[in-house]
């Protein structure tokens, strides 16, 4: 049986099987784990061996001939898909256990149906596939974000009505693609595309204008960086890590796959060093970072503050790709490995904490340090390589993608680049504050640690970060593949230093990691020489004087947490409140809403239907004569 | 051989910044009129900081103040001194830049594990002034490397060296001008040391630290003034051809800085971050524009 | 300086420890650090010894702002019942090797407030002192010979007000709870009933 | 073959009976649409198609004809589908004018599709009318009747338009075989040939639920039962959609080739269809009430069925037949279950639907196959349809492309609101309370099949690839399939 | 109104009003009526009323609360003295003409045992769990006090 119909075949078939077995979830979500156990182990038998491919011919004729519907094993496909499924394979792992009676959202079938169209778009290779996957996986999405909570519907609609039209555009550009080729075939399609942009500028540059829209709304870039906000807050704590990570790469995929060959091959109005299309790609990547960093630092629920700090991320693979050099490719790449590993532990630790606490706005806990010790340590390196900060693998991508822009001299895009992941540092540490540290409230004082399951996944996730931080050789090899396949030649990267564009400016990480760890000793040294120390109570604080218990204040009172960075509110606040899209969205959504219940005043009153019907004549008939 | 060569480095480091400390009180006492304590007084403190006894609230405290100091040991052994640095490896500013984080998150996640609020407020107003003057160094530094096409400091400071003429301050006056108010922040020194006004958060990070802690927290503050002083004089000042050269130099810098601290009252956090970010970032920009184009 | 012959290890290693704790004094003598909690009128006499005239700052004394950070606590006026409480709570906040200035007479006897209820009369039976200084507020001179007296106690090590404290915490802790926990009146007062049964309303 | 009449005797003769047996009513309606499905399947099967039936002996232009094609048969067996399940889900409609108005409308249906001559089709959209209207009426309560009105109205005057343009028709070519009228239909000078295609538009366009003639729309489903609406869109929207194929696709082509003679009336043709997908899904979007929201959508799907065909290439006919099939299919899913759950919860707000999914998952789960397949989602029916018909519509003028945008902005805003209602009935049920009447497990079934078949097909398209080629050919070269069957020596 | 103006208006209203300095008058008037002369001072713009404290005459046996009240327009500062007898001590709170009063009212409770009719809150404001008699009472022997509990002695002693 051909692999890549395995691969397809038995998401489906375990997904109508745990939708007839729905009730005991233990079971249904045992399953869900083996199926993404035997799919990160089937990817990773499929490694190197690029021709493995299959296809199915339909009844249905288009352009003369039936339609072929068929998937490819291609290297980018298979970076992407395999990483995937194994966080995929981690967050599964948790599920087993956030899914007690208490949380079970029931949505595991769902999530099944949307592993099998994300396999399906990874590997697609004629566009009729890539389009039927994309859409099967907007819909389940919408079903899973709403698992049945009111509060999440309305959140899920958001998300529904913008992916809708992201759908919508990307149907169109591929009749229109196709229509210029005649095949639905994405190889053929690309060189079409090539020749066109030779000849009819315009017209090309609208047919890469609508995949870019709908490239740009799932991976919620620039103009359409507000749904995630809603999305990834109200959907099950256990699927965000799945949504915020893997599903925010298919737009990214997208990219890579249609429009960085487009792009490279055809010969544009050039900027400076890159062609004027993707200075606008970066550009629009830059403000969604910025943007993103800034609307993040000012939340109160730590999800929205993560769904921000992802939309971020993304900002960055974006303006790694917009760089169009293979660092900047490499580095792009390379962050949406470290974007998934980090941001799922992030996500994993707040679920656990949620799961245990129930509360989701940061100034409501705290002090969490003390009974959860683990999940803090797993955030604390999480947040430590999303910062960027070198021991750990989140600063070797971001180091690439700086190095890149740098080299190709995009000035203002780098600026705002370091602007977004300094200011991620101080969201990142808001949430370590509010949520880990400071004082732990009375009614958290008898919680206990993530359970076992949880605290596996976990701990792996954190393992790999450092393991990545310190030998990026592990992610840097397959990019290689990637690239090669991809067409461009890159010279073999070893297991510790990582190359990039400018002068004798090559990093080898390992050696960084060793000079710290020594820097450690020597501080660990001088801590322990000096005097010793004594523990005393959390709540023995200095506050001149005052026994603050005296005044019946309970400790959690003490956080200062609720307008951490107030003084920096009020100076984006006029900003912020002069472009908010959400605003423009939502009273767009109200203006249809109100069009609608207009129209159907129309046919409620009887009196006008004879009128319409002389008007419908009239149209006939002037319709006839002209 | 590497591991002797970096804690010779290390203590070297701690040893100049200690002193330089001592020698800014001294100066900042004689504009007082006053006269002043001892140069070697701040190792006198630290001495006497090491050996008291010390409170602790949890083991964060403990993991965060030591990161903090391993974090800047870290940066300053990236940093080339007077041409060679502790180790062979080229050493980059993105990594600096990046690595100076460490000290500042270790600092941060030590002070609030303490649970003290006056300590989180000043945390909160650290990090809003990190973000403040990191935009305009950042931009100075990308003029630096755009200049010279490396982010490696030692071929920056290697373009510099042969006569005082050829050294960047005048090469790129407007850059040292933005890079001298910036370091002001850096270092946290009077117009913007808004995050430890005593008077306003009791020393704001510092207040719940004790005997050892503070010890590590001012061997901290102590490399910080190293690495940044350090980098000024590799950026702009040539690098030194020795290291007592390369001190000096140092020195000086930190001397402008300690008599502006003593001249200049206490910014509110939004005033210091919006006047970082139009003074020193506008003139940062038209440095760039000028090399860039 | 006698020659020491280290005939036997364990004296060396007494020596050694008391070279050490030479050492560690030294270094403490000269860097002290104090923190003036300004309870009475004395508070106004501490800023200019850190003026340009007086200048304390030479000997390294610097104040600062947390107990945490500080080793001496300056006791600047008289006590209250209520600023005891608080004085008591700064003074267990401070680490270790601390000690105590207690500044003007009110601190020893209670001062010109000696017969009022609520003024503590001698400081020293509720947290140990060091050094008092004399004087219905000592001029800054008498502040920095005090300074320097204390700096040399340190030096000699026979500062030692907190091992005091440390000791006898019990007769400590006694005199405190004498001072703030009252079960009963202390006065018997003829005109109490009706005070009291005053305030609970139930009036003849 | 003149047994085909029996398709019209037999259902007119149980009318008759129906007025008055009493328990009876409903065996005897069972029977005789069961025998009228099983018949018009053993025709479509039987290879004699295509054939033309003179009735009473009287050959073409004189007497009536009957035109078997496999286009008309499949429609017949379509209608009869629909006529069957209404039956099935009818709820204690017991009186015999329900089944005697039911047996007439089968009969006028069946008619419509089958005759071949133009006034014939008069009478029998003439006998549909009265039926429907009786039908919507038949609730007797304010809602019904008023409908029941209204539709009367525009109804018979919209007839009364189409008999004006017989007559013109008529009195110009002096016959009324449409077969006939197809041939000579180049004779006539430009204007009358204008005025007779309007005239006859207008009566067609009432039924068809174009956007200014479809007033009644909303208020007949709305006041009808679950049953009727069946009904309604089952029989007589399938039917219509057979009336655009042959009144003006084959009796105004141009010499056969499937595009209506006047090309300025057949852009006028496409705005109103662009009106109506426009007008009725934003209605759609607000909507509280789930039968006037399937009300909306199916004006919405009918604007683009007509939109398929008036594009008139290839590819845009075989999409237009796939929305037939899969609109028929997924409607009626939705209009089953829909009375279903108005039942169970006994208000018509979707909004108070909460908890029927997870009370009945079958149920939630075809509802939602049946919207994704109207949304155009792939995996299901309705997609290769649209992805056909914007493919045809790509290569035509401006109005189609304008066409597409709004085809593409309506996908959105129709996804928005089907899911939105599917995803309710999953919600949890907060005041607990039982559902008022059980949901009758025959209509699950009924809906659970219908909705594998829609889910069947989207998978895998080829089941019904053979036939929809067959039926778009017929209308491409018109001339040589319909015309010459009628008047075998004509060309 | 000027001062003279402000003293002839108060005698005709029966109340016993004398110049101290020039800005400065003494009223005296009595318990059960006191409060309308108040509400008629705070009505001709005498809007400040500057402190609440008592006085203890114990020869007398009587309490004096007196109302420190100022006018912004007319410059003058009244002293408003109410006597009231020392055995039931009990006066009307004048909470509803001025809000901080309560505070005011609450010490000179803590510290005097008189009782303010009306005030809701006269909880003890500064000493800490205080059993003795109210401390300003003359009859209150703070020496003995503090010797018992501070163990002062007369002129430093000997310790």
């Amino acid at each position: 049986m051909n692999i890549m119909l395995m691969l397809l075949v038995v998401p489906l078939i375990t997904a109508f099987l745990t939708m007839a077995i729905l009730k005991h979830q233990k079971t249904v979500w045992t399953i869900f784990l083996a199926v993404s156990g035997y799919l990160s182990y089937a990817l990773f038998t499929m490694y190197g061996k690029w021709d493995l491919s299959w296809s199915i011919e339909l009844g249905f004729k288009m352009f003369g001939k039936n339609v072929v519907l068929s998937l490819i094993n291609s290297p980018l496909g298979w970076f992407f898909a395999f990483f995937a499924s194994l966080t995929t394979l981690l967050i599964a792992m948790f599920s087993i256990a956030y899914n007690d009676e208490k949380h079970d959202s029931k949505t595991a079938p769902i999530w099944l149906l949307l592993i099998f169209s994300n396999i399906g778009i990874f590997f697609a290779k004629d566009w009729l596939m890539f389009f039927i996957m994309w859409e099967a996986m907007s819909t389940t999405a919408y079903f899973i974000i709403a698992h049945g909570k009111e509060i999440s519907a309305k959140a899920a609609k958001f998300y529904l009505s913008i992916s809708l039209i992201g759908t919508s555009t990307l149907l169109l550009g591929i009749i229109l693609v196709s229509r210029l080729s005649q095949t639905f075939d994405i190889g053929v399609s690309i060189d079409s595309l090539v020749k066109l942009f030779s000849t009819n500028y315009s017209a090309a540059l609208l047919y890469i204008g609508l995949f870019i829209t709908t490239f740009l709304i799932k991976s919620a870039i620039f103009p359409f960086y507000m749904w995630p906000s809603k999305a990834y807050a109200e959907s099950p704590d256990d699927f965000t890590p799945f949504l915020s990570t893997v599903m925010s790469k298919y737009g990214v995929y997208g990219l890579i796959l249609f429009i960085l060959p487009i792009l490279a091959k055809s010969d544009l109005p050039m900027f400076g060093k890159i062609s004027q299309p993707a200075y606008m790609l970066a550009v629009l990547g830059a403000i969604t970072s910025v943007l993103a960093t800034i609307l993040a630092i000012f939340q109160t629920d730590m999800k929205k503050l993560f769904a921000y700090s992802s939309v971020a991320n993304v900002g960055y693979i974006v303006m790694g790709l917009a760089t169009m050099s293979v660092v900047g490719i490499q580095g792009a790449l390379f962050h949406s490995v470290n974007h998934m590993i980090f941001k799922t532990a992030i996500f994993l630790s707040l679920a656990a904490v949620i799961y245990r606490t129930g509360e989701r706005d940061m100034h409501k806990l705290g002090g969490l340090v003390y009974k959860m010790p683990l999940t803090f340590l797993v955030y604390l390196l999480a947040i430590i390589s999303a910062a960027g900060i070198p021991p750990l693998s989140g600063f070797t991508s971001k180091w690439l993608i700086v190095q890149a822009l740098m080299a190709q001299k995009m000035l203002f895009v780098v600026v705002a680049m370091i602007f977004a992941s300094t200011g991620a540092f101080m969201y990142l540490l808001r949430c370590l504050a509010s949520v880990f540290l400071g004082q732990l409230p009375d009614k958290y004082k008898d919680i206990k640690e993530a359970p076992l399951l949880m605290a596996i996944p976990m701990t792996i996730l954190m393992l790999l970060t450092l393991a990545i931080g310190v030998i990026p050789g592990i992610i840097t090899k397959p990019i290689d593949a990637v690239l090669t396949g991809m067409g461009y030649n890159v010279e073999p990267s070893s297991w510790t230093t990582v190359h990039t564009a400018l002068a004798k400016s090559d990093l080898n990480l390992t050696y960084l990691f060793y000079v710290f760890m020594v820097a450690c000793v020597i501080s660990l040294i001088m801590y322990l020489i000096s005097g010793k120390q004594e523990k005393i109570d959390q709540i023995d604080n200095y506050t001149a004087g005052e026994n603050p218990l005296e005044w019946d204040t309970t400790p959690d009172r003490f956080n200062f947490a609720y307008g951490f960075y107030q003084p920096f509110k009020q100076m984006f606040n006029p900003m912020l409140d002069l472009i908010s899209f959400e605003r423009w969205m939502s009273s767009f959504g109200r203006i249809v809403e109100r069009a609608s219940s207009a129209l159907s005043l129309l046919y409620t009153r009887s009196e006008g239907a004879i009128l319409m019907l002389y008007i419908g004549i009239a149209i006939l008939i002037i319709g006839g004569m002209m | 051989m590497v591991v002797i060569n970096i804690i010779l480095y290390s203590l070297f480091a701690i040893l100049v910044g200690l002193i330089f400390m001592g020698i800014g009180r001294k100066v900042s006492a004689r504009m007082h009129l006053r006269y002043g304590p001892p140069f070697y007084q701040s190792i006198l403190d630290i001495f006497k900081l090491m050996s008291r006894k010390s409170f602790t609230h949890n083991f964060v405290m403990d993991l965060g103040m030591v990161m903090a100091l391993a974090g800047l040991l870290g940066t300053m052994l990236y940093v080339p001194i007077a041409g060679h640095s502790a180790f062979i490896s080229n050493s980059n500013i993105i990594v600096i830049m990046y690595l100076m984080a460490i000290g500042s998150l270790g600092m941060a996640m030590a002070v609030t594990a303490s649970g003290n609020p006056n300590a989180t407020i000043g945390i909160s107003r650290a990090l809003t002034m990190m973000l403040g003057y990191e935009i305009p160094f950042f931009i100075i530094v990308l003029g630096l490397i755009i200049s010279n096409n490396s982010s490696s400091i030692s071929v920056i400071a290697a373009s510099q060296a042969g006569s005082i003429w050829n050294w960047n301050i005048w090469h790129m006056p407007l850059g040292y001008i933005a890079m001298e108010i910036t370091l002001q922040a850096m270092m946290g020194e009077k117009p913007f040391d808004a995050m430890i006004a005593p008077a306003e958060v009791a020393s704001g990070p510092m207040v719940e630290l004790s005997g050892k802690y503070l010890g590590l927290g001012l061997l901290t503050h102590a490399v910080s003034i190293f690495v940044e002083t350090g980098l000024m004089v590799n950026f702009f000042f040539g690098g030194g051809s020795n290291p007592i050269d390369f001190v000096i130099k140092q020195l000086g810098i930190y001397l402008i800085a300690v008599i502006f601290d003593n001249i200049f009252p206490r910014y509110k956090i939004e005033q210091a971050v919006k006047f970082l970010w139009i003074f020193p970032t506008g003139i940062a920009v038209v440095q760039l524009l000028l090399l860039a184009f | 300086m006698q020659i020491i012959n280290y005939a036997d290890e364990e004296r060396r290693q007494e020596d050694n420890r008391k070279l050490w704790d030479k050492v560690t004094a030294y270094f403490r003598s000269r860097s002290l650090w104090m923190l003036h909690y300004c309870t009475g009128c004395g508070a106004m006499e501490l800023p200019p010894i850190m003026t340009s005239r007086w200048d304390i700052e030479r000997f390294g004394i610097v104040p600062m702002a947390t107990p945490r950070q500080a080793d001496i606590l300056l006791l600047t006026g008289y006590a209250s019942t209520n600023t005891m409480k608080r004085i008591i709570r700064t003074y267990e906040q401070m680490p270790e090797p601390k000690w105590v200035i207690a500044f003007g007479s009110c601190t020893v006897n209670g001062g010109m407030y000696w017969d009022s209820y609520n003024t503590v009369n001698n400081v020293g039976e509720y947290i140990p002192i060091d050094i008092t200084i004399a004087g219905c507020m000592p001029r800054p001179e008498a502040i920095l010979d005090t300074m320097v007296k204390l700096m040399n106690m340190v030096k000699s090590g026979d500062a030692k007000a907190f091992q005091k404290y440390k000791d006898n915490y019990g007769y400590y802790k006694a005199n405190q709870d004498k001072l703030f926990a009252r079960t009963a009146p202390v006065l018997e007062s003829a005109s109490l009933k009706y005070v009291h049964n005053e305030t609970e309303g139930s009036e003849q | 073959m003149n047994s085909v009449l029996f398709l019209i005797v037999i259902p007119l003769l149980g009318a008759f009976l129906a007025l008055f047996g009493k328990k009876a009513n409903r065996i005897v309606a069972i029977l005789i649409t069961a025998f009228t499905e099983i018949f018009s399947i053993m025709i479509y099967l039987s290879d004699k198609l295509p054939v033309s039936v003179a009735i009473g002996g009287w050959q073409a232009p004189y007497g009536i004809n009957f035109v078997l094609t496999p286009l008309s048969v499949g429609f017949i067996v379509l209608i009869n589908l629909a006529a069957i399940i209404s039956l099935f889900i009818i709820r204690g409609e017991k009186e015999y004018q329900f089944y005697s108005t039911y047996l007439v409308l089968l009969a006028a249906a069946n008619g419509i599709v089958l005759t071949g001559d133009i006034f014939n089709f008069y009478i029998f959209s003439e006998l549909t009318t009265f039926a429907i209207t009786a039908l919507i009426a038949y609730p007797r309560n304010r809602r019904s009747t008023g409908a029941a009105i209204k539709y009367l109205i525009l109804a018979s005057t919209a007839s009364s338009f189409l008999l004006i343009g017989i007559g013109v028709v008529y009195k110009t070519l002096g016959t009324l075989n449409i077969a006939d009228i197809a041939s000579k239909i180049d004779l006539l000078n430009p204007l009358t040939l204008e005025l007779i295609i309007v005239l006859i538009l207008t009566g067609i366009f009432v039924e068809l639920e174009l956007f200014p003639f479809n007033m009644w729309v909303p208020k007949a489903y709305f006041a009808g039962t679950a049953s009727v609406n069946v009904m309604l869109h089952g029989m007589l929207g399938t039917a219509g959609a057979y009336i655009i194929a042959r009144i003006l696709l084959t009796m105004f082509a141009v010499n056969g080739s499937g595009m209506l003679v006047n090309a300025n009336i057949a852009n006028a043709i496409i705005v109103i269809a662009m009106l109506t997908i426009f007008v009725s899904e934003i209605a759609a979007f607000n909507e509280k009430k789930l039968k006037k929201v399937l009300a909306f959508s199916s004006m919405g799907q009918m604007g683009l069925i007509i939109f398929g065909f008036m594009i008139g290439n290839e590819q845009a006919l075989t999409g237009a037949f796939y929305m037939v099939v899969a609109n028929f299919l997924a409607k009626i899913i939705l209009f089953v279950l829909t009375g279903e759950f108005i039942a169970m919860t006994g208000s018509d707000n979707w909004e108070d639907m909460k908890g029927i999914g997870r009370k009945h998952p079958v149920a939630g789960v075809s509802f939602v196959i049946g919207s994704l397949s109207l949304m155009g989602v792939p995996f299901f029916a309705g997609f290769w349809g649209k992805l056909a018909v914007i493919q045809g519509a790509m290569s035509g003028n401006s109005f189609m492309i304008t066409g597409i945008v709004i085809i593409l902005i309506t996908a959105v805003v129709e996804g928005v609101y089907f899911l939105k209602i599917s995803h309710t009935f999953f919600l949890k049920k907060e005041d607990e309370k039982e559902f008022n009447a059980k949901a009758r497990i025959h209509s699950i079934v009924i809906a659970a099949a219908l909705a594998v078949i829609v889910l069947a097909i989207g998978v895998h398209p080829g089941l019904i690839e053979n036939n929809v080629n067959r039926a778009t050919n017929e209308i491409l070269n018109s001339t040589s399939n319909y015309v010459d069957v009628v008047f075998p020596g004509r060309y | 109104m000027n001062i003279t103006e402000l003293l002839k208006d108060l005698n005709s209203r029966g109340l016993e009003a004398e110049k101290i300095c020039d800005g400065e008058i003494k009223v005296i008037a009595n318990k059960d009526n006191f409060i309308t002369h108040l509400h008629y001072l705070q009505s001709i713009n005498y809007e400040h009323l500057a402190n609440i404290n008592g006085v203890d005459y114990i020869d007398e046996n009587e309490f004096e609360v007196v109302y420190q009240i100022y006018s912004y327009t007319d410059k003058i500062h009244i002293i408003f003295k109410v006597r009231i007898p020392r055995e039931k001590p009990v006066i009307q709170s004048i909470v509803d003409l001025w809000e901080q009063a309560q505070f005011y009212e609450r010490e000179v409770h803590e510290f005097y045992g008189i009782h303010f009719e009306g005030n809701k809150d006269l909880s003890p404001l500064f000493l800490e769990d205080w059993m003795d008699l109210p401390p300003l009472r003359k009859d209150f022997d703070t020496e003995r006090f503090s010797e018992i509990v501070m163990g002062s002695m007369r002129n430093g002693g000997k310790k």
